[in-house]
């Protein structure tokens, strides 16, 4: 509860400052959210480490927390500074300077749905984190009412996502029907005891398809990459690693403290298939991109493929391979999404021709660029093999040949993924052609989130110490009772 | 003659179903809100079909078809914004011509 | 953990980049580079010394140096080091061949950038012959491939950026296949109950991967690095890669890299999982009995020299995994001596088509000729590499090939040695298509009147060719040395340990 | 048994939910198809008042009927040329809509009736009084829905600060 | 023996190849020249004190108390071992046949180098280019070819046999720039090389079955102190026989394993030794310069193929079908040389006919020496023959260099008539053309002879057959004198000298080499040279009927030649009228180079080489290529899903989550 405390703290107080504090000193918002975000996460993450923390549940069980739960929120307001301190000098820029404010209430606000969606064990107050995770992102994404495809991008998002919603909630009815209680225990419970009906295979079907849609799995995917292009590049870095990193922690509380006892019935081959229709499309699909986000967009979700893998092992090396995985994952893309961001601020370039050369002009950036892409292809020494070694480890650790297909097809898939994220290297250093950005000096904040971002690229995977850290707190997590 | 859940959940249904298939056919984008309001609305009746007939002794569906009344008006009122932002920049609310980003 | 000599075949080259990074001009980043690898061949010299002498002293441990630091707990993950004969052998190899290679490197543009690459990929080499950890192994493993994509694409020449996609994205695939097969091992490491492992001498004496199991993880990690192998038919990434890549890069990849795929087809897949390689080993044995023959016969009709080079390449590394799924001490370690031979020889052809090409600006064998009266220090090092090319004895590659064939047709079975013949024609074959090349590249008239002003090897090409040189005569002629280095490892004691004959 | 009033009433309402959906979302003109959405809140109201729960039939009314509705007449009235009726719908369309709906309706509805639980009549309950259902809103024992309320006003305010920033001119 | 004059017999040659490759460019050319004539010198002095020290110091070493030679291992070093067993050593094995090869070589070797400091320069003493690096070639074929006769084991010998053949390919090449030089080298090496892979072969399913590469353990008993260590024994002829029996394959094709290796590493000196069908490299190698066509082409490599079947000699016969298999092989070759020989216009290519002829003779004889006819009469004689060749064909090449290097010419149409203005040159050649005809007293003559008289112990067929190759050696041969010397009046071409005698470097290795003609046959070969030590006097097996028979056929040979030749007359052109289709094949040497090039081009490269490159860039490449198409192929075919409509995005959406639910409940049904 303290992080979801100190989180609104931090909403309340941003709010505050933005209401009553002079236009001059609306500059330094950005500076004092983050800051104030810093601090918040810090706290938290202290108030763990102190071993505070520990399994505890509250109003009835509608809500749990145990240091699982903490870490993977620490995971998260990590990312969430790392994109405020992005978003600095884009917030700082004119356009902004009447919705500034408003940019980070909105960003706190989902943030704060999302530790909702983690930390609910009723799915009224799953569902109400989860529309707070999502609806004022869609704010968040037309935020730059400059641009047309803000707008579109916009729509289509908030469009698919009452759709999805509806679905899903259509999903939670038949949960419901079947068992009579929003709890999860209690409907762990009663579908333990109970037979399956066809009924709930289709609950179960709405449920994934619902949170399919916030983790973008193929088919549920569709809005993600137009969105991710539309919306402005703070915006999309936050929603490519921090929405997505929690979709996928609280996807895992849903289906193993409400459906783990259907797991080799139901939902492990929906998800064995929904695994390879998304590393697969969203490859086929990264391969074509040259639009910078787009791209980012469709890696992004053949990356949420692997990190399903995680769960689909269901157990708890697959749920410290995963978070580890999205704690890594928010670093490499976040690197990513600095470079672009910085670019885009600098040129408004945001095509893969346009890199051209950008060795040249900017090497620092793009050497930046390229570790990223190395992480996120999985390439030693960088933080991204480790993360989809760990997880293709725990898939495998749930032994059955159908898994080991399932990885090499994974497997496969990564040379794919190799192929689209080394033409951006070919891109920067490779193509001969006359660069088309200049150099130019990108702002303190950007260089230091560049700088943090790529330590940890480097850092994350040959520091044994975090994923230890991770796997300690795993043995210990709750969710361990519900694996198979 | 009794009235049966199932009685309620099926046209419940229908009006889901119809929900789709105004989202699915219709251009004009309040009209596809429209849709997404009778979807919301068959997932509200069915909670509180379930709630009444299959576990009345506790009020769980109830409540979570007044919550989700109150996240459908959210809902409707943000994307209502955004349309309207929209047909600012575009004159224009067919939802077929939101295609510039695509492929 | 630094007391550990092997540690310091991977800090050195750390340190090499670390100096790299504060260098300013051409001249400090020759030094480093110079000095680095002087440094990592005194080194292996060292380590070859001290390796001797602890045999001598009767040490019969399978691997000499062990040391293992615990790195990611959870998952028995350690950083294990230790050497045998073979990986001694491989060291040295690796570190002549940087050192060649550096001198090779000597006005390459950007070198900043490109020593970077070069070193991070030594890094890789030395760092997975040290290891006995499958998870560490597999890193150093990628480590060593991925800079070759920027190593080709932005110093190559030609269809640099296909060649380097390609060359990259096969290996990668080769590499997908061989994680799945290592951590197909790693589960099957140990008996139920006890902790799994990552670490090859205790997964050999825990002896717990099921035939079954067996059956499936050695096609996957035998394939997996027979890609880098330059297996038939997964070799095609070897003509465009070679035929592309800066020479200095060439003599690396050719010379050391490819020898990772066989050195890990050992080390891995069969040392790791015996019953499965007796039993598969006939299916590979096609493939690579195709591979040996194939290569000869393709190489005869190129004109490119690096395609020439290449292809001879996938003939004489189809000998090593051919003489690996032998599985008696003769053929093995005549694998290993081919590794070291080819290694060495063909960094050597491709430092001179390196030189030739930087002169002529052509790599076309039609459009060149008479180079020996141009230039007859390179033509007659190319001579000589053609020599041990094609078998010469008192060069490397006849007493290496003469190993193979003697302890390849030492086979009990029939169909082995009826294989091995098939290989053996690849010794007239491979005389046919060198000395076609020798004959137009370099005898007969000269083909062009421009190459008459061409000048003859510069001194940091004449220390990299005879270094080279020198090595390849060493081993021509002092094999016995190499051969005992390596055979201890193949001893009957470790086949029976292993549970083969 | 029922009494056949309720009987009755049930016909009505099922009929004009089917039906007012069906006519909301094939009519033309935007303006009738809101008026339409507003016989259907109507009829899922009076479904909640058939099922004893007053008070969400209530809130159905006010929020839904209510507020939506209108809002939905203002915009369709800020963004639509009075008059001018939406363009015949292609026929491609027509089938991938009538693709979808009737595969949710079929495999759902199949899920639905498959299950014999479903064919129930209702049992005897109190109409839950306002007191229940307050003291239900703000308790935080089992349920009891104050973290919810609580959520709900932040996500609220989200909403209300999203629209303002969005609709806002500049 | 003290073990360091072998090696320094071996070392000497090793170190002037690599003093004079690796210095050679920094010093003068008389240095060179000097130096390896000093070097070669030494080599051969030691060479002729090991040899005379094995022959005539009757120590228990070499001569056991019967008074049998014995094979004797002066040092053998381990080299690699491949197993226990199988292991290649480097040693200095001393035989009779060894020893005897020793004086060989060094003797030739030594008069090529003296030769050689006259021949490679012009007329103005003008060195040529290169001429270092012609002295460090000579040098390492020196010693490649010394180590391959004092081999101690097969595998020895196979590594110097590679080695002479590379020697070979680089002194074949030595005229880099000329494109037929460079072909015939490469010629050279090649069909060598395929030739080497059946002795590889050979070698390993011997090795195999036998468990040893050893020479002694191959083919003399493991005990000392039999009846003679160099005699095959019973017992070991039965073990080594045992082995081939009871192995799992002993019958491949119809013969057993061990014939098939005795004729795969026959196939080895069927290439060395340029017999038919693998003859074809030699008359090309005489692209190289003359010294050399003396040195490996006529005297010493080429008959390396009959020294090895020599060495296996006890092997072979155990085989007895393997032998004959070398009788026809060799009774061939002789008389398809012989004719060919008769019809070449360039001088050195006859004579390179003529030495496959007489090394077919060679072969021939080992093939039918059989232990119980005169005591293996045919061993003997065919290495006495190869000892008198190798004098005597040296000096013809020698000759026959002196006589170029004179008119700048290999064609004899361009010499004519030289008797008068280079006497030496001539003398010399006459003496060469006689001992070769087989006139007696000339060395010819005798070897000639003892070959005759085995063959006609073996079968009369095979006698009758060589008699008339005797006849046409001796016609061809004096057909190619008279056409030089005699025939008509030498025309000296205006601007150029006369042709005269060449300085005394070029002069007296023919003088020294022509007195060893004349009187080598008067050696006792069979006091040192027999198939089993066992010495005999080797009048003993003189038959004077075969001498006399094989005499009148040498005499009525040359005269038919005197008749055709001697003066310009009609004859020979009636002689090629009347029998057009024989000579135009003979001309054309039967046409083989031709089929070897239909063979090499048409089928080896445009059949086989041309498809599997052609494969290998289309199936297998394009193979993999499209999996990289086919990718991007895929990724186009499913661009439409994103189609930017958002109401198909919710179509796929439902559909999608409509099927996962429906796939799964039909599956749970």
């Amino acid at each position: 509860m303290k992080q979801e405390i100190g989180l609104l703290v931090v909403f309340l107080l941003v709010f505050l400052y933005d209401t009553f504090m002079p236009q001059r000193a609306g500059k330094a918002l950005p500076v004092v959210s983050t800051v104030l975000l810093l601090l918040a996460t810090a706290a938290g993450f202290c108030s763990h480490c102190l071993g505070t923390a520990t399994s505890t549940e509250a109003f009835a069980g509608m809500y749990a927390t145990s240091p699982v739960v903490c870490a993977i929120k620490s995971i998260l307001n990590i990312g969430a500074v790392i994109v405020l301190l992005q978003s600095i000098s884009w917030s700082g820029s004119d356009h902004m300077a009447v919705r500034r404010g408003e940019f980070y209430e909105l960003l706190l606000v989902t943030l704060f749905g999302m530790y909702l969606m983690i930390s609910a064990r009723h799915f009224l107050l799953f569902v109400i984190g989860l529309e707070c995770a999502s609806l004022p992102l869609a704010a968040m994404v037309a935020f730059d009412k400059r641009h047309y495809e803000s707008h579109e991008a916009a729509v289509k998002y908030i469009l698919t996502a009452v759709f999805s919603s509806a679905v899903f909630m259509m999903g939670i009815s038949f949960v419901y029907g079947l068992a009579g209680s929003l709890y999860f225990g209690n409907i762990y419970a009663a579908l333990s005891a109970g037979t399956h009906s066809l009924m709930l295979t289709l609950a179960v079907a709405f449920v994934i398809a619902g949170m399919g849609f916030k983790l973008s799995l193929v088919p549920f995917h569709l809005w993600t990459a137009d969105v991710y292009q539309g919306a402005p590049t703070s915006v999309t870095s936050y929603l490519s690693v921090i929405s997505k990193g929690a979709a996928a922690f609280s996807f895992l509380v849903i289906l193993a403290q409400v459906f783990g006892s259907l797991y080799s019935d139901v939902w492990e081959w929906m998800l064995y298939a929904l695994i390879i229709l998304t590393i697969t499309v969203g490859n086929l699909f990264a391969i074509r991109q040259t639009n910078m986000k787009r791209f980012l967009a469709f890696s992004s979700i053949s990356q949420a493929g692997y990190i399903m893998l995680g769960i689909e092992a269901f157990n708890t090396m697959g749920l410290t391979a995963m978070m580890y995985y999205i704690l890594v994952y928010i670093f490499s893309n976040l690197a990513a999404f600095g470079v672009i961001g910085a670019i885009e601020r600098a040129s408004g370039k945001v095509d893969m021709t346009d890199y051209r050369g950008l060795s040249k002009t900017n090497p620092r950036l793009a050497f930046s660029m390229m570790l990223a892409m190395f992480s996120l292809a999985g390439i030693p020494p960088f933080a991204g093999f480790f993360s989809k070694f760990f997880i293709f480890t725990g898939a495998i650790n749930q032994g059955s040949v159908a898994i080991y297909v399932l990885v090499l097809i994974a497997l496969i898939n990564t040379i794919i993924s190799l192929y689209y994220y080394l033409l951006v290297v070919k891109a920067m250093y490779i193509s001969a052609d006359e660069p088309v950005v200049g150099t130019f000096r990108s702002s303190i904040s950007e260089r230091l989130g560049l700088w943090i971002t790529v330590g940890g690229v480097m850092l994350l995977g040959i520091a044994s110490c975090v994923y230890t850290w991770i796997f300690d707190l795993g043995e210990i997590s709750p969710l361990a009772a519900y694996f198979v | 003659m009794e009235i049966k859940a199932i009685m309620l959940l099926v046209p419940a249904l229908i009006m889901f179903c119809c929900g789709v298939y105004g989202f699915i056919t219709r251009r004009n984008m309040i009209a596809i809100l429209i849709s997404l309001e009778l979807m919301l609305n068959a997932v509200d009746i069915n909670f509180a079909v379930f709630n009444r007939y299959l576990w009345p002794d506790a009020m769980e569906g109830m409540f979570f078809t007044l919550f989700a009344i109150a996240i459908a008006a959210a809902e409707t009122a943000l994307a209502i914004a955004i349309i309207i932002n929209l047909y600012r920049s575009a004159k224009n609310i067919d939802v077929r011509d939101l295609n510039k980003l695509k492929y | 953990m630094f007391s550990n000599i092997l540690i310091w075949f991977v800090v050195i080259p750390l340190l090499m980049l670390a100096g790299l990074a504060l260098c300013r001009d051409i001249k400090q980043i020759r030094a480093v580079a110079v000095a680095g690898s002087i440094a990592l061949v005194g080194l292996s010299v060292k380590l070859l010394v001290d390796y001797l002498a602890i045999r001598a002293a009767g040490n019969t441990d399978p691997m000499l140096f062990t040391g293992s630091w615990t790195w990611f707990a959870p998952l028995h993950i350690n950083l294990a080091i230790g050497v045998d004969g073979i990986s001694v052998a491989m060291i040295l190899l690796s570190a002549i061949i940087v050192f060649a290679g550096s001198f090779a490197s000597w006005t390459i543009p950007q070198p900043k950038a490109f020593f970077l690459w070069l070193i991070l990929l030594s890094t890789g080499v030395f760092g997975f012959f040290i290891s006995i950890d499958l998870f560490t192994m597999f890193m150093f493993y990628e480590v060593a491939l991925i800079p070759m994509y920027l190593l080709i694409g932005v110093w190559g020449s030609g269809r640099k950026e296909y060649s380097a996609m390609k060359l990259t994205l096969m290996l990668m695939g080769g590499s997908a296949f061989l994680m799945l097969g290592l951590i197909g091992i790693y589960y099957h490491s140990a008996p139920a109950g006890q902790s799994l492992t990552w670490n090859i001498l205790e997964i050999v004496r825990n002896n717990s991967i099921s035939h079954g199991w067996q059956c499936f993880l050695f096609p996957m990690t035998f394939v997996g690095f027979g890609v880098l192998g330059a297996m038939f038919p997964f070799h095609t990434w070897s003509p465009d890669g070679h035929a592309s890549a800066p020479t200095a890069v060439s003599m690396l990849h050719a010379g050391v890299l490819m020898k990772l795929g066989g050195y890990g087809c050992f080390r891995v897949a069969i040392y790791l999982m015996p019953h499965a390689a007796n039993e598969l080993a006939w299916i590979f044995l096609v493939l690579t009995g195709i591979s040996v023959v194939y290569g000869a016969f393709s190489a005869c009709v190129q004109t490119d020299l690096k395609y020439i080079n290449a292809y001879s390449s996938v003939s004489h590394c189809g000998l090593v995994l051919f003489a690996i799924l032998m599985l008696n001490t003769t053929a093995m370690t005549g694998a290993i001596m081919q590794m070291l031979s080819h290694g060495l020889m063909t960094a050597l052809f491709f430092a001179l088509i390196g030189m030739i090409y930087g002169r002529t600006h052509t790599r076309d064998i039609r459009a060149m000729g008479g180079l020996m009266k141009i230039m007859p220090y390179l033509s007659v090092c190319y001579v000589i590499a053609g020599m041990a090319s094609l078998g010469l004895p008192g060069l490397s590659g006849f007493v290496a090939e003469m190993t193979i064939f003697v302890g390849s047709f030492q086979h009990a079975d029939v169909f082995h040695r009826t294989f091995t013949i098939v290989a053996c024609c690849s010794i007239v074959i491979t005389a046919v298509y060198i000395l076609r090349v020798v004959g137009k590249l370099l005898f007969g008239p000269v083909q062009d009147k421009h190459h008459l002003e061409l000048t003859d090897a510069t001194w940091w090409e004449r220390l990299s060719t005879v270094t080279l040189i020198l090595c390849v005569a060493a081993i021509g002629c002092f094999p016995n040395f190499f051969s005992n280095l390596i055979r201890f490892t193949f001893s009957p004691d470790i086949f029976a340990v292993l549970g083969m004959n | 048994m029922e009494s056949v009033g309720s009987i009755i009433l049930y016909t009505i309402v099922a009929l004009a939910m089917v039906v007012f959906s069906v006519l909301a979302v094939t009519t033309r003109k935007i303006l009738r198809a809101a008026t339409y959405l507003l016989f259907t809140l109507f009829a899922a109201a009076c479904v909640y008042f058939m099922l004893d729960y007053e008070f969400l039939g209530a809130v159905q009314i006010a929020v839904y009927a209510g507020g939506i509705v209108v809002l939905f007449v203002f915009s369709i009235l800020l963004t639509t040329h009075p008059g001018r009726n939406s363009e015949p719908l292609a026929s491609k369309s027509r089938v991938l809509g009538a693709v979808a709906s009737v595969a949710m309706l079929l495999v759902a509805g199949y899920a639905l009736v498959s299950r014999c639980a479903l064919f129930v009549a209702k049992p005897a309950l109190e109409t839950p009084t306002m007191q229940q259902i307050g003291e239900s809103m703000m308790s935080t024992s089992e349920g009891g829905y104050l973290l919810p309320f609580e959520a709900i006003s932040v996500l609220l305010l989200a909403c209300i600060i999203g629209g303002v920033v969005i609709a806002r001119k500049r | 023996m003290d073990a360091t004059l072998p090696i320094l017999i071996l070392a000497i040659p090793l170190g002037m190849f690599l003093v004079l490759g690796l210095a050679g460019c920094k010093m003068s050319h008389k240095l060179a020249g000097t130096l390896g004539c000093l070097g070669m010198g030494t080599t051969l002095v030691l060479a002729y004190y090991t040899a005379f020290t094995y022959f005539f110091s009757g120590s228990p070493e070499f001569v056991d108390a019967a008074g049998n030679r014995l094979q004797a291992l002066i040092f053998n070093q381990t080299w690699l071992a491949f197993t226990d067993n199988l292991v290649i050593r480097l040693g200095f094995l001393l035989d009779p046949i060894s020893a005897m090869m020793l004086v060989v070589i060094t003797t030739i070797s030594f008069m090529v180098h003296l030769y050689s400091m006259g021949y490679m320069r012009d007329h103005h003493g003008v060195y040529e280019h290169g001429f270092q690096r012609f002295y460090a070639f000579l040098s390492l074929f020196s010693f490649s070819m010394l180590g391959l006769v004092v081999a101690t084991n097969i595998f020895q010998m196979y590594i110097f046999w590679e080695l002479v053949g590379a020697s070979s390919y680089l002194l074949i090449g030595f005229y880099y720039v000329k494109p037929s030089a460079v072909s015939a080298s490469k010629k050279a090496f090649i069909v060598t090389r395929f030739a080497d892979l059946g002795f590889l072969i050979g070698i390993l399913i011997l090795s195999y079955y036998t468990g040893t590469f050893n020479f002694t353990e191959l083919t003399s008993a493991p005990v000392e102190g039999l009846a003679g260590v160099f005699q095959i024994s019973e017992s070991t002829a039965a073990g080594v026989k045992s082995v081939f029996e009871s192995s799992a394959t002993p019958v491949f094709m119809g013969a057993s394993v061990l014939t098939w290796a005795l004729v795969l590493i026959f196939m080895g000196g069927m290439g060395k030794s340029a017999m038919l069908p693998l003859h074809i490299w030699l008359p090309d190698a005489m692209e190289g310069p003359t010294p050399v066509s003396a040195l490996i082409h006529a005297a010493t490599m080429v008959v390396a193929g009959v020294y090895l079947v020599a060495r296996l000699f006890p092997l072979y016969l155990m085989e007895v079908s393997a032998l004959e298999f070398v009788t026809w092989v060799g009774a061939l070759t002789a008389l398809y040389a012989a004719i060919v020989a008769c019809t070449q216009i360039d001088i050195k290519r006859v004579l390179a006919f003529s030495t496959i002829s007489q090394i077919a003779f060679m072969m021939v004889s080992l093939g039918v020496a059989r232990p119980e006819m005169h005591e293996g009469l045919g061993y003997m004689a065919s290495m006495f023959h190869l000892f008198t060749h190798a004098m005597f064909k040296a000096l013809l090449f020698l000759g026959a260099g002196a006589l170029i290097h004179a008119i700048g010419s290999n064609d004899y149409t361009e010499m004519h008539g030289l008797r008068k203005y280079m006497p030496i040159t001539h003398w010399t050649f006459l003496i060469g053309c006689l001992a070769i005809a087989g006139i007696i007293p000339f060395s010819g003559f005798f070897s000639k002879d003892e070959i005759l008289s085995s063959c006609l112990g073996n079968s009369t067929v095979i006698y009758v057959w060589m008699s008339l190759v005797a006849g046409l050696t001796a016609f061809y041969m004096f057909r190619l004198y008279y056409l030089i010397f005699w025939w008509k009046e030498h025309k000296v071409h205006e601007g150029h000298h006369a042709p005269h005698d060449q300085p005394w470097t070029m002069s007296l290795p023919l003088i020294i080499l022509a007195a060893i003609s004349l009187v080598a046959g008067f050696i006792p070969f069979g006091k040192f040279v027999t198939w089993n030590g066992k010495s005999y006097d080797f009048m003993a097996h003189f038959d004077w009927s075969v001498a006399a028979v094989s005499l009148f056929v040498a005499v009525v040979a040359i005269a038919i030649a005197t008749v055709m030749y001697r003066k310009e007359n009609p004859l020979p052109e009636k002689m090629r009228a009347a029998m057009p289709g024989l000579w135009k094949w003979a001309h054309h040497r039967f046409y083989w180079d031709e089929l070897y090039m239909f063979i090499t081009h048409r089928i080896i490269f445009d059949g086989i080489c041309r498809p599997i490159a052609w494969f290998d860039r289309h199936i297998i490449d394009g193979t993999m290529d499209a999996f990289a198409t086919i990718t991007n192929k895929a990724s186009r075919a499913i661009k439409p899903l994103q189609s930017g409509q958002v109401q198909l995005y919710v179509w796929w959406y439902l559909l999608g989550a409509l099927a996962l639910g429906g796939i799964t409940m039909l599956c749970l049904l």
